[in-house]
C-alpha cells in the first residue's frame, strides 16, 4: 500500500488560521486515529490529504512522491465525509457502485457483487434501491461507510464514520473495519470522537489541539502518559486539580488546596505548584477513613454498568467512575484510593 | 489539467462566441454612433441626453421594466412555490399553463390582448357593466396594456428560474424553522425567500433586460403615442434610416441596464459562492 | 408536515393559481376562438364556426416550409445554447476565474440590446466576411441571443447545490469529466431544463433575426406569421398559433406518457 | 441550370398578387427562376444597405420612398431607359429619375379616406370632414413612422394650411384629433382591427387596403379626399453590384407592362402607371385611372421628404407623445 | 410544562410502515430518551410529536389537547435535527436567535443577551459571526442545540444532539442539559444512541425496536431487567448464550452447549432451551480453576481505561468488559465468575 507523509502542513481560512503547521508520518499499512476536540482541525487534515483542500504551506507525499498538487481524483484514496455527501439521484446501490465504475474496477458483475457485499458489511443489503433522503441517519450513515470502503483504496480516509451508529453496530462496524484493515493492509486515517475506538483500533493516536499535535503515540503509550492537561483532560477525562508538589519524608507529596496529602510517584522530579492529573477511572471509592483523601460525594450518575461520582474534595470537584456494586449515598464521606503511579503531576498550565 | 483550465475550457466556446459573435459585429455597429459627418462626435449622444422628449421615453423604459419584474416576481415567486409543493403530474400541467403563452407567436398573442383590453373588448366591457369606468373607457394604448401584455409573456422566465431553485431547498430548512414557531408565511418569508433569492435574480434578470429590450408588445399594446426606447431604436433603423442615432440609443440603453444590473448580477454571484 | 398550509392559505393559493390561469391563457382562448371564426378577419368573439383556416394553414406551403425551417433552426440553437451555456454556466458558478462577476453579466448582454441592433450588426460584419447570408448565420445569432437564458437559469439552480458531492465524487476517482456528467450535470438538470425550453422557444418565436438574416427560401414560422398579418391579417394566423398551443400541450402530454416527464419535472 | 433572380415582395395577398401578375409571366417568358424575400420596404431597406458588401436582392421593390436614399447611397444602379421596352408608356413622375438610380414606379397606392360605411354618417368626401366632430373618438390616424402615414399627414397639414416648409398646422391639426378621442396606430393589421373590433369609422389610409378589408367582409368604402389623393408611389428597383442585370431589367420592364398593370389593379385596386393600361368599370371606379385620375394625384417631393424625414417624425412624436 | 401523549401511532411512508401502533405517556417535565437500533423508527416519532410528520394513524396530544393536527409552529416545542438544518443565509447568532424572532421573546437586547448565553453554553460566543458553512461539523452540531435550547420551549426534542462531539465536550453539554432541565423542568425527548447518555441522563427510557416499543422503563430498571434479547443486547451490550435450563440439587442450572454449568438465579421459572445473556461487564475474569465456567481468551482489545477479551467457550464467543489492571494473554484459560442475580434467561426466540 502507501505510506503518507505530511510536511509542516499550514492552512488558512481567509485570516483565521487553522493548521499551524502539523508534520505526520504514517506508515503503509498503518492504522492512525485523529483525536481531538471540535474544530481542531481534524476534517481539515483529512481533506488536505485527499487533496481537497490546497495547503498554505507544507507539502504531501504519498508512496513517497510529492502529491501537494495532485488532484483528488488522481490519488488512490477514498474518503468518507463527516455529512457523508451520497449523490442524492443516485439510489444506494448505485452510490455505493459509484468508485467502482469511476476507478473502472472489475466488470459490471462483479462490481455488482462488491456492492452487494459492501451493504452487507454495513447490513444495508436490504436498502439497495431506495434514495439516500428515503433513509434515516444512521443508515446514511453506513452509506457513506459502504461507498468508501467498497473500492478498496490504498489510503482511507474516514471522518467520524460511525457516530450515529448506536452501540452494537458500532462495534459491529468496527469489526468490520478492523478485518478489512487487516486483510487488506490498507493505510487508514480515522477521525473520531470516541477514545474508546480510537484505542481500540489504532496503531498509533494523534491529538491535535487547536491545529498542534498535541501527542502522538500507540495507545496505550498516550493512555498511560498524556504529556499535558490537554491530552489527560481528553483520553480517560481525567480530572485536573491544583496541588503543591513537595518532598517529604516517603517521597513527594501532593499537597491540594484544603491540606489534604497524597502521595506521588517516587519518579516525579517536579516540585512546587504543579496540576495533577486524576484519571476519573483511576479513583477508587472506599468506606470513609479508607484511601488517602476524603471527599464528600455531591451526585452520583447512574450510568449502567458503573455508576459517576462527583466528589467534592474541598473547593474542587471531581469525577470518579466506579463500578455500579458499590453504592454510596450522596452526602456521603468517603475515602478515595490513589495509586500513585497512575496519577500525573504537569506543570501548571499546561 | 488544473481546475483553472478545465473552467476556462467550459468557458471558452461560450466567451468565443459571445465575443466573435456578438461584441464584434455590435461593435461595427455601435461604432456608428459616435460617428459623424466629420470624424468622430458625440453629437447623437448629447441630441438624445438633452432632450427631454428621449428622457422621458428611456425613463419609461426603465420605469414600466421595473414594474414588469417587480409584478412577475410577486406572481412567479407564489407560483413557483406552489409549484415546488404539489405533485408531479399537477406541477406538469401547472408549468404547461405557464409556458403556453410563450408558445404563440408574439404577435398574435399580442392581438390576442388587443381583442380583450380594446374599447370594445372583453375587460373594458365588464368594467363598463360594472359601472367603474367610462363609457370610452380603453385599457388599449396604456402603459397598463404593455405591463399587462409583457408580464403575461415573461412570467415563464421569472417562475421557472426560482422553481429550479425551490426545488432543490433542503424541506428539513423549512420544517426547522415551523418547529421554530414560524407560521407557514413566516416560513416563506424568512426561509425560502432568502434561499430563492437566487432564482429571483436570475429571473429578474432576464425578465428587467427582456422588457428593457422588446419592441413588439410595447409597440402595438401601447401604441404609437406611448414610445419605448428600443420602438424608438427600431424606429431609428427602419423609417427614418438614422442609424447613428438608433447606435447612440442603444449603446445607452446597454450601458444604463448593466449599470443598473451589475449590482444584481453580483448578487446572485454572492450566494453562488 | 401536518396541516404545513391552513385552509384559508390553501384556498387562496388555489383563488391565485386559478386567477393566473385565467390572465395567462385568456388571450390564448381568444386566439383558439379567432381561428374557428368563418369570418376573413380577426375579430372576437368568433362569427360561426369553421375549421377552413386550419385547413388553409396545414395545406399551405408557405406555412408548412417555414415551420419545418423553425423546428430545425430551434433545435439546432438548442442543441448548441444548451452546452455553451451550459457549460460557461458551470464554469462562472465555480468562481474560479479572474472576473466571473463581470463575466456573468456581460453574458447577458444579448438580452439587453434590441436585436435589431444586433440582428443590423450581424448582418454588416456577415456579408463583409462570409458574403451571402445561410442557415449558419441564423444559427449563430440565434445561439448568442439564447445562451443567456440557459447560463442564468443553470447558474441560479448550481447555487443551491452540495458543494460536497463534486469533492466525494472526485475522492472516489471520477475524473473532471465524469464529474460532470455524473455529478454536476444531474445537478443543473432543472435549470438547464428550463433554459434549454427557454432556448427552443425563444429561437422558435425569434422574429427580428430571421427576418434580416433571411434569403429566399429561409423564411421561419414568425417571419411567416408577421408577413401574412401586415398585408392580409385572416384568421390563419390564430390557426398557426392554436395548433402550436395544442402541439405544445400534445407533445409534453406524450414524452410525459412515455418517459415520465411528471418524475423528472420533480428533480 | 436555370438563371435565378433574387426580389423582395410585401407578402401576403400582395405577394400572391405579384407572383401571378408578374412572377409566373416572366419565369415563363425568360425561363429564369425568381426567388422572393418576403420582407418591406423598411427592412428591405435596412438590409439592403446592411448587406451593401454582398448585396442579395437583384431588382427591390420600395413603397415609401426609400430608393431615393439607396440610389442616394449607391446601393441602386442607374436605369438606362433605352432598355425597358414599356418605359414609353409610364407616366413621367413615375421615371423621372431612372438615370440617379431611383426604379420606375409601377403602381400607384392612393391615399385617401376609409370609412366604415354603415357607421359614419355623414359619410366623408373631402380631408376636412376628418375634423368632424361627429367622428370624433372614432378617427383612426397612421403613425407617420408608416409611409402611408406621412402621406396622410402630409395632406392633413395641406388642407389646414401648411405645406412642406411649414409642418405646424398639421401638427395642431392632429393634436386637435388626438383630444376629441382618436387614436393613433402604426401597422395596417391594428387597422383593421380597430375597424373590425373596436368602432373605428374613419381612417386616412391607402386604397388597396380598403379593398382588402372589403375583401375580409368588412364594411368599408374608399374615398379619395376632394382636396387631392396624395399618391404613393410603388417602384422597382435595380441593385447594384449585382451579376445579372440584364435579367433583373426584363423583370423591371415586365412590372411596368400594361398587362401587369391591369392584373395589379383588378386584384389590390392599385393604380396603374402605365397609360396604356386597360382596367375594367368596376377596377376602374376604385383607382386614380387614367391621365384624368392621375392629374388628381398629389406627389409630395419626395426629396424633401426624405431631407425632413427625421425632423418631421421628431415633431411628430412629441406631438402625439402622452 | 406540557404532558405529550401519543395514541396507537402508525406511520407508513408509501408502502413501507415504518411504526406500527406506538402509544406513549410522557409525564410533563419528564426526560425521556428513546433509543433504538439505526432505522428503528426514532427519527420519525420525535418528528410525528413536532408535526412534521403527519400519522397514519392514531393521535398526538400535548397538555391534554388533541394536536394531531396542529401545525409544528402552533405546538410550543423546540426541535434539534439530526442533521442540524441550520440556516445557510444566517450567521450562527441569527440562527440561534431566529426562535425568538419568530416567537417573539423578549426585546432586541433580551434576545441578544439569550443568544450570547446560548452560545456560551455550547462554548461556541466566538464564532458567533460565523456562517455554518464555516465551521467544522461538532461546531454546527453544537449550534443546533444552542438554537434548540434558547428559547426555552415547553417540549424540547433533540435528535442525537452530541453524536459529533468529543467524550469531554459531550460530558459538559450534557451537564448543561440537565441543568437547564431541571431548572426550567423541560419536557424532554430525548434520541441517542450512547446508552451511557441515556442511562444518566433520562428519567425514563423507550426502547424501540423496527417501530415498535419493545420496553420502556426508568434506566435501573431496563438495564437491571431487560425483557427480551433485543433489550439486553442494546443495553450494556450483552452476550447472548443458549442453554438448556434445567433443575438441580442447588436450583436451576444451565448447561451451555460445551457441557459446562452454571447456576442461575433461584427465583427463576422457566426450564427448557433457552437464551441466557450475559452482559459484558457482568462477567468477571479469573485465573484459571476460580470462576463458575471456563474459557479461552480469544482476542483482547485495549479500550484504555478497560479491556475487552473476547472468550470462547465451547463454539460460542463471548465479549467481557474487564478493568484495565487485569492482564490476561491471548489463548490462556481463563474462569469466569457470574453472579447468578445478573444474568438473565430469555425465552429462545425472544
Ligand atoms: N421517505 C421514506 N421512504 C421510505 N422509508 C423511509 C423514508 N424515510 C424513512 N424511512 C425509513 O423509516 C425508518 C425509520 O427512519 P428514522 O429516520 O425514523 O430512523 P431512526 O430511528 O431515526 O434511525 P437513525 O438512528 O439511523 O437515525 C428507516 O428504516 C428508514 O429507512
Ligand atoms: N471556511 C471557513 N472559514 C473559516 N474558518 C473555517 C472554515 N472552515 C472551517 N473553519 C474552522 O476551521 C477549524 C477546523 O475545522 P475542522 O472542520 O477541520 O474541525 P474538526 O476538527 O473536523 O471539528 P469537528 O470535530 O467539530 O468536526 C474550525 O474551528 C472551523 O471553525
Ligand atoms: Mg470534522
Ligand atoms: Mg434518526
Amino acid at each position: 500500500m502507501a505510506e503518507v507523509r505530511l510536511n509542516a502542513i499550514k492552512k488558512a481560512f481567509g485570516p483565521v488560521e487553522v493548521l499551524h503547521g502539523i508534520s505526520i508520518d504514517i506508515a503503509s499499512g498503518e492504522f492512525v486515529s485523529l483525536l481531538g476536540s471540535s474544530g481542531c482541525g481534524k476534517t481539515t487534515l483529512l481533506r488536505i490529504v485527499a487533496g481537497l483542500e490546497s495547503v498554505t504551506s507544507g507539502s504531501v507525499e504519498i508512496g513517497g512522491r510529492d502529491v501537494t498538487d495532485l488532484p483528488p481524483e488522481k490519488r488512490d484514496i477514498a474518503m468518507m465525509f463527516q455529512s457523508y455527501a451520497l449523490l442524492p439521484h443516485l439510489s444506494v446501490a448505485e452510490n455505493v457502485r459509484f468508485p467502482l465504475r469511476m476507478r473502472r474496477i472489475g466488470t459490471l458483475d462483479e462490481q455488482r457483487d462488491k456492492v452487494r457485499d459492501a451493504l452487507e458489511t454495513v447490513q444495508l443489503g436490504h436498502l439497495a434501491d431506495r434514495r439516500p433522503n428515503q433513509l434515516s441517519g444512521g443508515q446514511q450513515q453506513r452509506v457513506a461507510l459502504a461507498r468508501a470502503i467498497v473500492s478498496r483504496p490504498q489510503i482511507l480516509l474516514l471522518d467520524e464514520p460511525l457516530s450515529n451508529l448506536d452501540a452494537r453496530l458500532r462495534e459491529d462496524m468496527q469489526v468490520e473495519l478492523i478485518e478489512i484493515h487487516k486483510r487488506l493492509g490498507l493505510t487508514t486515517l480515522f477521525v473520531t470522537h470516541d477514545q474508546e475506538e480510537a484505542l481500540s483500533l489504532s496503531d498509533r493516536i494523534i491529538l491535535l489541539n487547536k491545529g498542534k499535535i498535541e501527542q502522538e503515540g500507540a495507545p496505550r503509550e498516550i493512555y498511560a502518559q498524556p504529556a499535558t492537561g490537554y491530552a489527560s483532560s481528553f483520553l480517560g477525562a481525567a480530572n485536573l486539580v491544583s496541588a503543591n508538589i513537595t518532598e517529604e519524608a516517603g517521597g513527594p507529596v501532593a499537597t491540594l488546596a484544603d491540606g489534604q496529602t497524597l502521595p506521588v510517584g517516587e519518579d516525579e522530579t517536579r516540585r512546587g505548584p504543579a496540576v495533577v492529573a486524576l484519571r476519573q477511572e483511576d479513583v477508587a471509592i472506599k468506606p470513609k477513613g479508607e484511601g488517602v483523601v476524603e471527599g464528600k460525594v455531591r451526585t452520583r450518575v447512574y450510568l449502567g454498568a458503573r455508576n459517576r461520582y462527583v466528589i467534592q474534595i474541598g473547593k474542587e470537584e471531581i469525577r470518579v467512575l466506579a463500578p455500579h456494586d458499590l453504592d454510596f449515598e450522596r452526602g456521603e464521606t468517603v475515602g478515595l484510593a490513589i495509586d500513585p503511579a497512575r496519577l500525573r503531576v504537569l506543570t501548571e498550565g499546561e | 489539467m488544473t481546475d483553472r483550465a478545465e473552467n476556462s475550457l467550459l468557458i471558452l466556446p461560450g466567451l468565443l462566441l459571445l465575443v466573435l459573435a456578438f461584441f464584434v459585429p455590435i461593435a461595427q455597429m455601435l461604432m456608428l454612433s459616435v460617428s459623424g459627418e466629420n470624424g468622430l462626435t458625440l453629437a447623437h449622444f448629447t441630441r438624445f441626453l438633452s432632450d427631454p422628449y428621449y428622457l422621458n421615453v428611456l425613463w419609461r423604459t426603465v420605469r414600466l421594466s421595473a414594474i414588469i419584474t417587480l409584478i412577475c416576481a410577486l406572481i412567479g415567486f407564489p407560483m413557483a412555490y406552489i409549484m415546488a409543493h404539489v405533485s408531479p403530474r399537477l406541477r406538469l400541467w401547472l408549468v404547461i399553463m405557464v409556458i403556453l403563452p410563450l408558445m404563440t407567436s408574439v404577435v398574435v398573442r399580442t392581438f390576442g390582448w388587443m381583442v380583450l383590453l380594446s374599447r370594445s373588448g372583453l375587460v373594458p366591457e365588464v368594467l363598463r357593466d360594472l359601472g367603474l369606468v367610462g363609457r370610452n373607457f380603453s385599457l388599449m394604448q396604456t402603459e397598463t396594456a404593455i405591463v399587462i401584455g409583457m408580464v403575461q409573456v415573461l412570467l415563464p422566465f421569472m417562475t421557472l428560474s426560482i422553481l429550479g431553485v425551490i426545488t432543490r431547498i433542503d424541506s428539513r430548512l423549512e420544517e426547522a424553522a415551523r418547529t421554530m414557531g414560524c407560521s407557514f408565511l413566516q416560513t416563506l418569508r424568512t426561509v425560502v425567500l432568502p434561499l430563492s433569492v437566487p432564482g429571483i435574480v436570475a429571473g429578474s434578470l432576464l425578465v428587467f433586460t427582456l422588457s428593457a429590450s422588446s419592441f413588439v408588445t410595447p409597440n402595438l399594446l401601447g401604441g404609437a403615442r406611448i414610445q419605448v426606447l428600443a420602438a424608438s431604436i427600431y424606429r431609428s433603423v427602419t423609417q427614418t434610416l438614422d442609424w447613428p442615432f438608433a447606435a447612440a440609443q442603444a449603446v445607452i440603453l446597454f450601458l444604463g441596464i448593466i449599470v443598473l444590473l451589475m449590482p444584481y448580477a453580483r448578487l446572485s454571484g454572492r450566494s453562488n459562492g | 408536515m401536518v396541516r404545513a398550509v391552513s385552509t384559508p392559505l390553501r384556498i387562496g393559493a388555489v383563488a391565485f393559481v386559478v386567477l393566473t390561469g385565467i390572465f395567462l391563457l385568456a388571450p390564448l382562448v381568444v386566439i383558439v376562438g379567432v381561428s374557428v371564426s368563418e369570418s376573413q378577419f380577426i375579430s372576437f368573439p368568433p362569427t360561426g364556426f369553421s375549421l377552413r383556416w386550419y385547413e388553409a394553414v396545414l395545406s399551405s406551403d408557405a406555412y408548412l416550409n417555414a415551420a419545418w425551417i423553425s423546428i430545425q433552426v430551434a433545435l439546432l440553437v438548442t442543441v448548441t445554447s444548451c452546452f455553451v451555456g451550459g457549460a460557461a454556466a458551470i464554469a462562472l458558478h465555480r468562481r474560479k476565474l479572474p472576473f466571473s462577476g463581470l463575466l456573468s453579466t456581460l453574458f447577458l448582454s444579448p438580452l439587453v440590446l434590441p436585436t435589431i441592433i444586433y440582428a443590423i450588426g450581424m448582418l454588416m460584419l456577415w456579408s463583409a466576411i462570409f458574403g451571402p447570408v445561410s442557415v449558419l448565420t441564423l444559427w449563430v445569432s440565434h445561439t448568442i441571443i439564447t445562451t443567456p437564458y440557459v447560463i442564468r437559469t443553470t447558474l441560479a439552480v448550481l447555487s443551491e447545490s452540495d458543494p460536497f458531492l463534486e469533492e466525494a465524487a472526485q475522492t472516489m476517482g471520477a475524473s473532471r469529466f465524469q464529474r460532470l456528467r455524473l455529478v454536476v450535470l444531474p445537478q443543473c438538470l432543472p435549470g438547464l431544463a428550463a433554459g434549454t425550453f427557454f432556448a427552443f422557444n425563444i429561437s422558435f418565436d425569434e422574429a427580428v433575426l430571421a427576418l434580416f438574416l433571411r434569403k429566399p427560401g429561409m423564411t421561419t414560422l414568425p417571419v411567416q406569421i408577421y408577413g401574412q398579418l401586415e398585408f392580409s391579417p385572416d384568421p390563419s394566423v390564430a390557426a398557426v398559433s392554436s395548433i402550436m398551443i395544442g402541439l405544445t400541450v400534445l407533445l409534453i402530454f406524450v414524452i410525459d406518457r412515455m418517459l415520465g416527464l411528471h418524475r423528472f419535472a420533480s428533480t | 441550370q436555370a438563371e435565378t433572380i433574387t426580389i423582395n415582395s410585401f407578402g401576403g395577398a400582395y405577394e400572391e398578387a405579384h407572383r401571378e401578375c408578374i412572377l409566373t409571366p416572366f419565369e415563363e417568358k425568360t425561363g429564369a427562376e425568381v426567388r422572393v424575400v418576403t420582407a418591406y420596404s423598411a427592412d428591405a431597406f435596412a438590409q439592403l444597405r446592411a448587406q451593401k458588401d454582398a448585396p442579395q436582392f437583384d431588382v427591390i421593390h420600395f413603397s415609401g420612398g426609400q430608393e431615393i436614399v439607396a440610389a442616394q447611397e449607391g446601393l441602386l444602379s442607374p436605369i438606362d431607359e433605352a432598355k425597358l421596352s414599356n418605359a414609353g408608356d409610364v407616366y413621367d413622375f413615375a421615371r423621372a429619375n431612372l438615370a440617379k438610380g431611383e426604379g420606375p414606379a409601377y403602381s400607384i397606392a392612393a391615399i385617401g379616406l376609409l370609412y366604415n360605411n354603415e357607421a359614419a354618417d355623414p359619410k366623408p368626401t373631402a380631408w376636412k370632414d376628418l375634423a368632424n366632430e361627429a367622428y370624433a373618438d372614432h378617427i383612426v390616424l397612421t403613425d407617420i413612422s408608416n409611409g402611408y402615414g406621412m402621406l396622410g399627414f402630409l395632406m392633413i397639414n395641406q388642407v389646414n394650411g401648411g405645406d412642406l416648409d411649414n409642418i405646424q398646422p398639421g401638427l395642431d391639426a392632429v393634436s386637435k384629433l388626438l383630444d376629441n378621442g382618436a387614436i393613433v396606430v402604426s401597422t395596417s393589421p391594428e387597422i383593421q382591427q380597430e375597424f373590425a373590433q373596436n368602432d373605428a369609422w374613419i381612417a386616412a389610409y391607402a386604397s388597396d387596403y380598403a379593398y382588402t378589408l372589403r375583401k375580409a367582409g368588412l364594411p368599408t368604402a374608399f374615398t379619395q379626399g376632394a382636396e387631392g389623393t396624395p399618391a404613393s408611389l410603388i417602384t422597382a428597383n435595380l441593385v447594384a453590384g449585382r451579376p445579372n442585370q440584364d435579367l433583373a431589367l426584363q423583370l423591371i420592364d415586365m412590372s411596368i407592362s400594361p398587362e401587369a398593370q391591369a392584373c395589379f389593379a383588378e386584384k389590390l385596386r392599385y393604380s396603374p402607371t402605365n397609360a396604356k393600361t386597360e382596367l375594367a368599370g368596376e377596377v376602374a371606379a376604385d383607382v386614380a385611372y387614367g391621365e384624368e385620375g392621375v392629374k388628381g394625384l398629389i406627389r409630395f417631393d419626395p426629396i424633401k421628404i426624405e431631407a425632413n424625414r427625421s425632423a418631421w417624425v421628431d415633431a411628430w412624436n412629441r406631438t402625439i407623445a402622452r
